[in-house]
């Protein structure tokens, strides 16, 4: 007699659990307006991401088309993956001294981990992160970016390079 | 008795008189059956569609998604897309595959539904076949579909199809008894195997309440039975995709595994197309004893909308099983079968036996 | 007649082997699981890792300690903010910087969120092991909202490296605070819905009870730690026993049963999202004011020796042995990843069972490949 | 319609599987691969021998399955017949009711319902 | 237990064992010969009874092999670092402990598959993760070269 009881309590018990679980589907059922999926390439223009969020490593030019690297490679050296490179050239100034100056900032998406130590360690904030989150490309050679635009220059009155090493 | 408006056999009648008359015997005979056919295929291919459909449409909702909603205003072009993919897509040849058997497989599947769609009443004279022994018919016949699930995981050379195939094995030599014996609980109560007789014996009142708790019991039971028949969740244990990646049809490519992905909605169509007439009284509208108007009102209504309304009833309930729960263990299959199902099965027949001697049935 | 039902064993059956992976959905990734079955019962599962295999130690040994902090993100990716912080105790622990209170507060309030994180999405991936496909969308509905408050503080939903060895990289976001407490509120109504869902699911008990078991004196010798270890009551929660940042300052309990079965190993998970939770209450409002990073040199030299830091990852224990000559770069480094030890235990604990219960049985010890491989 | 016109089915049916067969042939692209017709292993190729045995359970459940099944036979003709048959036939099926449920029971206590 | 007494206890059971502190942990160095044995008084002994094997490590020291075994007590809750260098690095061999802690079964083979340590009496000595058949030289070697490196 106590296993039918127990047979019955099992068989009621269970279809309770059942009961139970089929409650909590059949409300997100019914309830339509708890959908979160997010319509990706139609909420584009609406689409904002974090001011944080680090898309990708850019450089800031201001309206003048200046930017603030000096071009001391602390960034380079720091990138744990070598998806940063620095090139420099020698400008003759006014006075006529030679200085270092930014001749192109090669910057390989395709390499890059997102880490954040460039930004970090640039003594200038010459480099910020921008959101910008759509990297497809067709062609892997894309990815390798210039950061400085054509024909930009060092901004003046930026605090001199500190030397780390 | 309210007169129903929507006696289509008088029609059906009138079609074969004309045809009969105008054109030679055997021509006539032709172009009836193709017409049948033709009538036939569409209206497969057409829930084969709607129920894909469906059933995405249904999982999105539950799971807080949106579904399908790129193809044509919400999606409703979905499915057809998908099938003309499927259509063009490479059927990839197997390496030592059991050819003969790996091939026959769809057929048989498709067969066996498309056979039982035959003696299914859609309304008053709405049906190609009308058996006198019309349960027995759609038992022997939805059950012939596993063996092309049985041919399917077999033939594929495929250690996982192999395992799926005998799954599905041991799972429809369970499971056909209960929804047997839930069909004979109903057919004491009715005194008749006819499907047509079923429903007309609905009239007043269909099963599921005048049939008092065994009729209940026994819809609950046909329910999980024949979900596990047509191997859908939680019983889908021949695909069981976090196991044995697809079971039984993992070899299967194109249009071939098209057929598998709609013969098991036809297979659910099916089903629940039995449980509305055994149970919910097929197409006969609802009438509530004593509400004149009401029930006048309810003759309006088309029966084979009574009938689909049903039918996509028990179809949701089904779907909301699959979207809730984890999947049983072959073991527990079997052991929900026999040490649960079957038992309160038979003592079900004879609660109801003694019912209906009784006189206590509505 | 009396035999008619003993199903003898003269029949012999070949020994069938199986192969569950690389490329299966229940091993969560790269993950190869050899497989030999007799009928639908496991004789013996041998796993073969090595797929994902990156060298990522000998990857740090060329690696200044600040830059070893990214790849630690790679080894468990879902408790990659724990990663980061045990390579950052190590090193502060090493040079002896006491970092400001405010840095152990944020950090482990992230740790917790990860944590939380990181079991949501054990349990989805578990229900749907199970076949209950639901339950997946059901935990990312949920995880969805810690990776925002992720994205908005540390620029990065996943892989954050938000540690640096001295403190943050940056101070937490305006809207932390309030996100964190929102979520609170939203999840204490959410996580009932896992037990009428799951855990009361009757399929479910039947499918993880009295399956798997792993006891006490197995889960010890077998090194299994986390959730999978304190289900057979192996007390090995490291922020109980060896505290660290801010671990000491609440209260919680170390979730321990003492059954050992794959249950009891989901039940574990489950209630330590309730845990996290606590912590997380007590430790958000009392954010202590202060800054966030200590000034450390640029290059940081660890004195000649060996140093070993330990930490409660989502899925266990994780350590970071380091061997140091004095030099800028580590002279070699060891992670003592938490998968490593409990994917050992798999064959002893699905010896036996179906093919139906080694995924039940892999996915309660919740296994991340790329921490396995390293 | 009568029932010999099953056969309609069956042929629609059959025209509707080798039609797609033979169009899908002609439409779907062709390009052979000594990797592709490999049978699926979770990209390892196949050890041994693919069919097996079958296990044992397996012939202990169809047995019993037999045994049912040909009850549920029996069943349908009284089932049709129960109301006019009346009281007599209700005994008469009880009796064999008793039997099975002994079988399915002996069966039961010799754990033979338990899937090995 | 805490250090102090830790020390003062193995010193009790034997004197042979070098005794170092660490910057957490003390640390036990023994020779290879007696390796095994040390591991089996840790585990077994009453007092001690470390039976939580969390960490083994495996270096290449440039003259020799090390490798390093981090213990726990789950009674007693302490902890202690035994270490073993092998006598010469390009045969390193040492006794397995995977008889005393199983987890040791396969940070054993990890050591061999990356390090280059064979241990005597393990029961499956193979690469765990790169391939048995075509892999050659040991990675975590400070000597290993490979030619599709990247070098930053």
């Amino acid at each position: 007699m106590n296993s039918i009881i127990t047979y019955l309590k099992e068989l009621f018990g269970g279809i309770k659990t059942l009961l139970k679980g089929m409650m909590v589907t059949g409300y997100y059922f019914v309830h339509p307006r708890s959908i979160i999926t997010q319509q990706y390439p139609e909420n584009r223009k609406t689409l904002q991401m974090f001011d944080r969020f680090k898309g990708q490593v850019s450089m800031p030019h201001d309206e003048n088309n200046l930017h603030k690297c000096t071009a001391c490679n602390i960034c380079e050296i720091n990138c744990p993956n070598g998806s940063i490179e620095v090139i420099s050239k020698q400008v003759e100034k006014a006075d006529g001294k030679t200085k270092k100056e930014l001749d192109t900032y090669i910057y390989k998406l395709s390499m890059c981990t997102f880490c954040g130590l460039c930004i970090k360690v640039c003594p200038q904030d010459a480099i910020v992160f921008t959101p910008e989150f759509e990297h497809a490309v067709f062609n892997q050679d894309k990815l390798i970016k210039t950061l400085n635009k054509p024909g930009s220059s060092l901004k003046e009155k930026v605090k001199e390079p500190i030397n780390i090493i | 008795m309210t007169f129903n408006i929507y006696d289509l056999t008088s029609f059906n009648q009138w079609v074969d008189k004309t045809l009969y008359d105008s054109l030679p015997a055997f021509w006539a005979m032709i172009i009836e059956m193709t017409l049948i056919g033709v009538a036939f295929l569409l209206f497969y291919a057409l829930i084969g569609l709607f129920l894909v459909y469906a059933e995405r449409k249904v999982c999105a909702f539950i799971q807080n998604r949106v579904g399908p909603n790129r193809v044509g205003p919400y999606g409703i072009f979905q499915t057809i897309a998908d099938f003309i993919k499927l259509l063009m897509k490479e059927l990839i040849p197997i390496n030592k595959a059991d050819k003969f058997l790996f091939n026959l497989a769809p057929f048989i599947v498709i067969i066996a539904s498309f056979m039982a769609i035959a003696a299914i009443p859609f309304g008053l004279g709405l049906h190609a076949i009308d058996f006198n022994i019309g349960v027995f018919y759609v038992m022997a016949v939805s059950s012939l579909g596993v063996i092309g699930v049985l041919l399917a995981g077999w033939s594929s050379n495929n250690k996982y199809s192999l395992i799926g195939a005998m799954r599905s094995g041991a799972q429809i030599v369970s499971y056909e008894l209960s929804v047997g014996l839930s069909m004979v609980t109903i057919v004491i109560l009715a005194g008749s195997m006819q499907l047509s007789t079923i429903v007309e014996a609905q009239r007043d009142g269909w099963f599921i309440f005048t049939g008092h708790v065994p009729a209940l019991i026994a819809f609950l039971i046909f329910i999980i039975a024949s979900t596990a028949e047509t191997n859908r969740g939680p019983f889908d244990l021949a695909e069981a995709e976090s196991e044995l990646t697809a079971g039984y049809h993992t070899e299967y490519s194109g249009i071939k595994f098209a057929f598998f992905f709609l013969a098991e909605y036809m297979n659910m169509f099916i089903v629940a197309s039995i449980a509305a007439t055994l149970f919910w009284g097929g197409w006969m509208p609802l009438h509530i004893g004593g509400w004149a108007g009401f029930n006048t009102v309810m003759d309006y209504i088309p029966p084979f909308f009574w009938y689909m309304g049903k039918t996509m009833v028990v179809i949701f309930i089904m779907m909301w099983f699959k979207w809730t729960f984890p999947r049983l263990r072959i073991d527990q299959l079997l052991k929900l079968e026999w040490k649960y199902l079957l038992p309160i099965n038979l003592f079900n027949i004879i609660l109801m036996a003694l019912i209906v001697l009784l006189g206590w049935h509505f | 007649m009396e035999d008619l039902f003993i199903i003898s064993d003269a029949i012999q059956e070949e020994e069938y082997i199986i192969n569950m992976g690389p490329q299966h959905p229940s091993t969560h990734g790269v993950l190869r699981f050899k497989v030999s079955l007799k009928g639908e019962t496991v004789l013996g599962v041998e796993p073969h890792c090595g797929y994902i295999h990156r060298g990522i130690e000998k990857m740090c040994e060329r690696l200044t300690y600040q830059q070893v902090i990214h790849l630690t993100d790679r080894l468990d990716y879902l408790s990659a903010h724990i990663n980061n912080e045990a390579v950052c105790l190590l090193v502060e622990n090493a040079l002896q910087i006491e970092v400001p209170e405010r840095v152990k507060y944020i950090r482990t309030i992230l740790s917790e969120l990860s944590r939380l994180a990181s079991h949501q999405l054990w349990w989805c991936a578990f229900g749907m092991d199970l076949g209950a496909l639901t339950t997946y969308f059901y935990g990312l509905r949920d995880r969805e909202p810690i990776l925002d408050i992720f994205e908005e503080t540390t620029g990065a939903r996943l892989l954050q490296s938000f540690n640096c060895p001295g403190g943050l990289m940056n101070d937490i976001h305006p809207n932390f605070i309030k996100r964190v407490k929102d979520y609170i509120v939203y999840f204490r109504k959410k996580l009932p819905e896992y037990d009428e869902l799951l855990t009361g699911n009757v399929i479910l008990q039947e499918r993880t009870n009295d399956i798997g078991f792993l006891t006490l004196e197995d889960a010890i010798s077998y090194g299994v730690t986390g959730p999978s270890g304190r289900a057979s009551g192996f007390a090995c929660d490291v922020r109980k026993h060896h505290p660290y940042s801010a671990y000491d300052k609440v209260e919680f309990k170390e979730i321990l049963f003492d059954k050992g079965d794959t249950f009891h190993r989901y039940k574990a998970r489950v209630e330590e999202m309730w845990e996290s939770l606590k912590i997380i209450e007590q430790l958000i409002d009392n954010i202590p004011e202060g800054d966030f990073v200590v000034k450390m040199k640029p290059i940081i030299r660890l004195p000649e020796g060996e140093y070993y830091q330990r930490v409660e990852a989502c899925r266990g224990e994780f350590g970071v042995y380091v061997l140091s000559t004095g030099d800028k770069y580590p002279y070699r480094v060891k992670f003592r990843s938490p998968n490593f030890s409990n994917l050992s235990a798999i064959n002893l604990l699905s010896a036996g069972h179906k093919i139906a219960d080694l995924v039940a049985i892999s996915g309660s010890l919740d296994l991340v490949i790329p921490d396995i491989d390293r | 319609m009568n029932s010999e016109s099953l056969i309609l089915f069956f042929i629609v049916a059959s025209v509707l599987v080798g039609g797609a067969l033979i169009f899908s042939g002609l439409v779907a692209p062709r390009s052979t691969n000594p990797q592709k017709s490999e049978p699926y292993e979770c990209g390892i190729p196949t050890q041994g021998k693919t069919w097996l045995q079958f296990n044992v359970g397996y012939y202990l459940f169809a047995i019993l399955f037999l045994v049912f099944d040909v009850e549920t036979v029996f069943l349908f003709p009284w089932a049709v017949i129960m109301k006019t048959a009346g009281i007599a036939a209700f005994i008469e099926i009880m009796i064999f009711f008793l039997i099975l449920g002994l079988g399915l029971l002996y069966a039961w206590k010799k754990h033979a319902l338990i899937w090995e | 237990m805490n250090n102090e007494q830790l020390k003062e206890k193995i010193r009790s059971i034997d004197s042979n064992i070098e005794i170092t502190d660490g910057p957490q942990y003390v640390t036990l160095s023994v020779s290879p010969a007696d390796l095994h044995k040390t591991a089996l008084m840790l585990k077994t002994q009453a007092d001690l009874s470390f039976d939580y094997l969390f960490c083994l490590t495996g270096n290449d020291l440039t003259d020799a092999c090390s490798v390093v075994y981090h213990l726990e007590s789950f009674k007693h809750r302490h902890c202690i670092v035994l270490t073993v260098k092998t006598a010469n690095r390009e045969n390193a061999v040492l006794d397995s402990v995977c008889d005393i802690w199983i987890t040791a079964d396969f940070h054993e083979r990890e050591v061999y598959d990356l390090v280059g340590i064979t241990f005597t009496n393990h029961p499956d000595m193979r690469r765990i993760f790169l391939n048995e058949e075509d892999w050659v030289g040991y990675p975590l070697r400070k000597d290993y070269t490979d030619n599709n490196i990247v070098l930053r």
